[in-house]
Formats: C-alpha cells, structure tokens, sequence
C-alpha cells in the first residue's frame, strides 16, 4: 500500500530543531511555503541557517522569520523587497550572505545530485570569489563552488498527491524542485492535495521520491498572488 | 542642455536600446530602465524575453483584473505569458544565463568604469542583494548597462574606477545613457559612437569619468527623446 | 548439494532478496536477477521501483498488446506505470542516484571480493558498458549483489581479488547467492549470515573464493527454492 | 513576429560538418532522433565525435552511423543491446569511450549551462577515474570531471511548435532535455509539430530558446515503440 505522507502541520515541522540548516523554496512569494514559515515562526526554534533565492516580499515570508529573531544567517542574494531585513541586519539579528542566484540554485542542486561542487564563472573579478579557488578551462576563468546539503527543505506547491508528487504552478516552479531534493527531510506544504494517480504524470514537476511529508496550505497562506 | 524630466531620460535610453534586439534574440531586462525598453520593439520583430525566475516570452504586466497567480516576474509584478512562452525552474533559467542562451541582457548600474567594470548591486547602508545579476552579466552574450549618464546630485556614473562592490569585472559591451552610446571592444576600449540631440561631444568629456575614444564616425544627434 | 536448475536459483536469490526491501523503500533493479525481485515483494508492502531511464513507480512488464509507446524501463521491456508514478529526465534520475535518494540498488555481477568491491560491466571480448550502475553502486543507500554462486563453469564469483574491471570499490554492502547471504561492514569485512536450504558451511567455503567471517548466529536452512 | 524554426530536413542536417563533435538524445531507441540519424547515415559527413547514452537498439539508431563509417569516437555507457558496435570495435571502424550515465549526462548538463566542471562521486577506484584529479570534500572522495558543449545535437520529441518548444513523452523525456542545452546548433525532430501557445505550457520540457531547427518525423522513424 502507497504510503501517505501526508501528516499534522505540528508533526512535520517538529523535524525542524535549532541549530538546523534549512533550505526553502520561493521567489518573492511565489511559490513561498508559507504556512511552513508561519509554523516556525510561531515555535521554539531559533538559530536556524537559510539557504533561499529572497527574505520574501513585504512583511511576508522568511523575513517574519528574522524578525522574530530565529536566523542566524540567510543566504540569498535579494533583500530590496524586505525593507525589515535591513534594520535586522543593522540590529545584529541576522548575518547575510550573499550568493548570486544562479550560484545558490547550483549549490542547492548539487548538494542534492550528490556532487561535491561545480567551477562557475559567475561572480569571477567580484568580492563572492574573494578567497576562492580558481581554475582555468579553456581560456575560461571559474572558481569553485561548493556543494550545500541542508537539513530539513521546506518546499510548496499548488497540486500534489500523498506520495509527494507536486506541481508547481507557473513560475512558483523556480526554486521548488531543486529545493526539495537538496535535504535529509523534505516537507511540501501543498494546496490541493489529490490520491495517487490523479496528476497527470506528465505535468509532476517535483517527484514524490524526494519528498518526505505532505501538508496542507492552510486557508489564509494560500494563493496570495491570487488576482 | 538639459536632460529633460527623469521620465523623458529613461525612456530616451530604452527607446535607443531597443534598436539594439534583432529578430529572435532572446533577452533578459533588468529592473528600471531595461524593463521599459519592451514598450520600445519595433512592432514584428520577435523579441523574446526571458526573466530569470523563471518564465520564458514574458509578456507585459498584466491589466488589473486580470492577473494570474504564480505568473510574475523577476520583479514580482503579474505578467502575461505570450504565445509559445513557457515555465523553467531555476536550474534551468540559470543554466539558460550562463550557458549562452541568453542573446543580450540589459540592465541598470550604480557606476561603471572604462575597464567595462559594473557596479550595480550594492550601495552604501542598503541591503538588496546582486539577484542574478552577476549571473546575466558573466553569461550573456550581450551585456547593455543602461544608465542616466550622471547620478541624481550630478556626479558621474561613468566613472574612471568603480569604487563600489563590482557585480561583473569588464562585462559592459554596450553602455547606452540619455545623451551618448558606447560600444565597447577588446582592442579598444569604450568607444563613443553616438552623441544624443541637445548634446555636443563636450558635453559627454565633460560629464564622462571613465576613459574612451571617440569614434572616427561618431554620429551627433543620433537619438533623442521620443516625439 | 545440487543448485537446482538455473531458473530456481534465480527465484530463490530474488525471493531471499525481496525480503530486504522495506515498506516505502525506492530501489533501482539491474537487469537479470534482480529484475526478479519485483515478484516477489510481498503483497502490502509499498516498494516503489527506480529505473535510471526516467521512470519512478515503475511497474511490470506490459501484457502484449497494451504497451504503450514510451513507456520503458532501463532494459528498453514496454511497462506499466503504476498510480502515482512519473517520468524525470537523466540529469534529475541521477541526481535522485548519487544524492541518496534511492534506498536500495540490487544488481548482479561478474566477480565481487572481500573488499566489498564489485565487477560487473565488463568481460573480455565483449563491449558492453556499464550503464548507470558506476552511479548506482556509488550512490544508493544500500548496494546488494544478487549473483549464483559460482559461474557457469563452476568457478567461484565470490573471489579473493576482483580480477576484472571494477564497477565500484568498496561498495557493495549485501551479497546474496541461492546458497548463502553475506553483509559487510567496514570492521569484519563480510559476515556470512544466512545459508539456504541444502548447504552446509563446508559447502559455503569450498564454494567461495573471497574471504569472510562466519556470524556467531550464523542461520541454517535460512531459505531455499520456492515452494 | 515569432520565428518559425521549422526548415526542411535536409537544410537543418546540412549543419553537420565532417569532424564535428555532436550529442544525441536518446536510450536504447526511446526519444531517439531516428530521422536525422538516418539523413546523416545517408549523407557525406564522416569522422564523427557523438555524446549519446548508447549505441541504439538492435540495429536502429547511432549502430547506423557506426556501421556507415561515420564516427570516429562514441562517449557512451552502453552497448549491450547492439551487437554490430563490437565487430565494429574490432574492425578498428569506432572507438568506444566509456562514460558512466550520470557522468555523461551530467558532462553536458555542465557544458550546456556554462558550468567548467563537476566533482563526482561515481567510478572513484575504477578506470573512469584513473589520471583524473581527486578531491576530498566532507571526507567524501570525488574526482574532477569536465563539461562537454558540442558543435550540433539531435533530439526528438513527441510534440512541438515552430518556436522549438518540445514535449517528450513518457521516458523518452530522460535524455533529450539535458542534450538541447549543450550544443551551438540543436536541430528537434518532433512527430506531431503545432502552432505556439497550442501546447500547454507548464508540460513544455524542454524550452524553444534551446532549439534552433525544428524538423518532422518522417513516418517510418516514428513512434517505433508503438504497441
């Protein structure tokens, strides 16, 4: 029998403790698992280490998470939509580190592929490769980047079923495929949920073997981009 | 003399930088300026815009009432989807970048130098974050930095060393301001092709910080302030 | 003391194989034996089947006439998909197999030693190639070798030193023959476990070339042939 | 107005020069490029370098290039189901490199997004990694491979518009995405060609900005896997 993934919103986002690395899906909103976000946010974690594309928009999204002092640091590499993520900084709340996003999102893919690193051109002459080693490849400059491996990835999508099939709609496709396959333990938030069979198979964008929980986007975190 | 109003400025430069997309290229516009030069492409010419987060032939900003949810761009504003326009994860709109898919990015800067240095992610006492930036600007095949010629208190952009945290060393191939276009080569550095209407080469010496030569055939009122 | 005929020692090794498999396990089949196992999962239990071709869920082998075009597993054999099943491309399949996402790979092999080192891909005079099973055995959780005994020509598989090509050093974890189960761990280097129905030690050792430790609780009579 | 990329099947083959280097999509036959296989094995181009996961099927696929005389070295992981590659081997008429598949696959993942090189984990202790860099990251062992862009690739897909948008059905989807992206010049054969905007968007897999010819499947090359 199929397993059922899906669980309590409170019993998967248990896995998460302080000190963790975390990894999360999401561009500006789109396609952010808020319901996941505002679970932490309301709980006892703290200390916790970010890898995403953003500090989200407005007041929405992983900035609640360091105003409510539980980021040490966030890697990213945009923070101009969040203007409270400047005076935490300011405050000494929260480091940032920024990494440019086709580096971050290659980070993430190879920490999850199983590679150890990759040589990018992106960033050579700048301070992200300050200190970093660098090769030559045909006549190419690149340096070395690493792979990152996280803890627990928190991930969202608009249709999935209980295996932890998703699909993203739109461009809320961005970061979340490659962030669910970057950790230990993978929670999709998701808004429909449907049984096993009823994604067409063809439009499953995240396969279920990378996910280990599904839970349900609750009411008020849902479509918020929704005309 | 004058530059005109700041809205006349930007559009000058997005109008000239549209010139610059042939028939099928593939193109990514940056916030600000870049955005407004889509309102500027000749009518039957297929220009395709990509914007990094993910969506390809990315239509205008959608009329109100109209919006989709999880259909936006790398400014998170809601955008149409064109005929034959499709979604790409991050991985893929990165790999698109980096890897020469990209036929020309156009983007804004806070200075760039004679070196072809751009400086336009980070200013003093602001947290925004480089975004894809560096990515476009290692990875584009073309890169347009698209500028008013002088900062908001007169200074200048075009400066004779960027003093601020570069985004790309010597990644400027085309500079395109209210009052002059630059193109840039290996052998020769920036060199000045076109001078704006109300401008005369004086005026470009005497606003420009950063090195470069004049064109033997540099046209004098080559553009302007659309009628 | 006899093997039994060949198609009996393929079922038992498969059938003592499946036994492995736990409830929601993902796990990569090799062609031959191991394509076996699949029979004989035991009914309840939620295996879901990996081929490195792109397919997740994968289910058996279509009956004639209801094959549908594309739907393949890694031996090119036509097959089902089971509900909740889905297609990634090669690039996202090894990913899932070196990231360690695959619970299990149970493949066969030409020559495996003591050193948990596997030869499986390449015998003299004939180009084969070794597919995806470098990645495999380097990337899943748990590396099974399910193999006869002994070649056809009677010469132990289960040798001192892996005199041929190797597919992976050190890699292989369980080791399952139709006469006798072994696990590895890096302190004892293989321990027999398990011997089938009809073996004695004796036969085990005159049998086995590479070396190994008998478990203290070493089982007798622990499986055989299908009934 | 949107390009059309549909050009005639000889125009777009005429791409292929004597000693260039190509990548193929295709495994075991599913999404193999059957027709401009053909069109090339008919032609006058030799002296081929081909990426491909194998060496096609019974006697269809790169098997036909190979036993033409056409190619001189195959990057391949398998050639178990074409047995005239080995006699062909033999005769000195190919040389066959080794690759394993996620390495391979990952070689032009690499090369097509830009990337100088990956550290991978798989064929460490084995032949694939001998007079290659190690590295050591985490404890881990991996070793330096390259990334590969080619002069031409030839894929296939199930549907497709004039804008090289492609859907790749079932697992015919594994290698053809990946191959789009890492050539100068990518040529789609596509058995069902539509108009844009016809196919749904979030089912596109691979994007009409990595395609630049858009050729049709002649009916004996098509569907070959049909029931």
């Amino acid at each position: 029998m199929p397993a059922n993934k899906m669980i309590p919103l409170d019993e998967a986002v248990a896995r998460v403790e302080s000190g963790m690395t975390l990894a999360m899906g999401g561009f500006l909103g789109q396609g952010s698992p808020l319901t996941l976000i505002r679970s932490l946010r309301d709980g006892d974690v703290e200390d916790l280490t970010i890898y995403a594309n953003d500090a989200g928009f407005g007041d929405a999204g992983i900035v609640e998470l360091i105003r409510a002092g539980k980021v040490r640091t966030l890697y990213c590499c945009h923070a101009g939509y969040t203007p409270a993520v400047n005076e935490a900084v300011e405050r000494g709340l929260v480091e940032l580190v920024w990494t440019p996003q086709g580096n971050l999102i290659e980070m993430l893919r190879c920490g999850g592929a199983g590679l150890g690193g990759f040589l990018t051109p992106t960033g050579v002459g700048t301070s992200v490769a300050e200190g970093k080693e660098h090769v030559t490849v045909d006549g190419k400059v690149y340096f070395w980047e690493r792979a990152v491996r996280v803890d627990v990835a928190l991930v969202q999508a608009h249709a999935g079923d209980t295996l932890g099939n998703l699909c993203h709609r739109g461009t809320a496709r961005n970061y979340n495929p490659i962030v669910a396959s970057c950790a230990d333990y993978v929670i999709a938030e998701v808004e429909h949920v449907c049984c096993p069979g009823e994604l067409d198979p063809e439009k499953i964008q995240t396969c279920g073997v990378f996910v280990d929980a599904v839970v349900r986007t609750t009411g008020d975190n849902a479509s918020r981009h929704a005309a | 003399m004058s530059a005109g109003s700041t809205r006349d400025t930007r559009c000058t430069i997005a109008a000239r930088a549209a010139r610059e997309l042939k028939d099928g290229d593939v193109v990514n516009l940056g916030a600000g300026i870049p955005m407004l030069v889509a309102n500027y492409v000749p009518d039957g010419r297929d220009v395709v815009i990509q914007a990094e987060n993910g969506i390809v032939r990315c239509g205008p900003v959608s009329a109100p009432g109209t919006e989709e949810p999880d259909r936006r761009n790398a400014g998170n504003l809601p955008v149409e989807l064109l005929p034959g326009g499709c979604y790409v994860d991050s991985a893929t709109s990165f790999g698109m970048i980096r890897g020469g898919h990209i036929d020309a990015t156009m983007i804004g800067t806070l200075q760039v130098d004679g070196d072809g240095d751009i400086a336009n992610w980070q200013m003093p006492g602001r947290k925004i974050g480089m975004g894809g930036a560096m990515d476009l600007v290692a990875g584009a095949r073309r890169v347009y930095v698209l500028t008013e010629h002088c900062a908001k208190d007169g200074s200048p952009k075009l400066v004779e060393r960027c003093t601020l945290p570069l985004t790309g060393a010597g990644e400027c191939d085309v500079l395109i301001t209210e009052r002059a276009l630059f193109r840039r080569s290996p052998e020769r550095g920036f060199v000045l092709e076109e001078v704006a209407r109300g401008y005369a080469l004086d005026d470009i010496r005497s606003a420009t910080g950063m090195r470069y030569e004049v064109a033997e055939d540099v046209r004098l009122e080559a553009y302007g302030p659309a009628k």
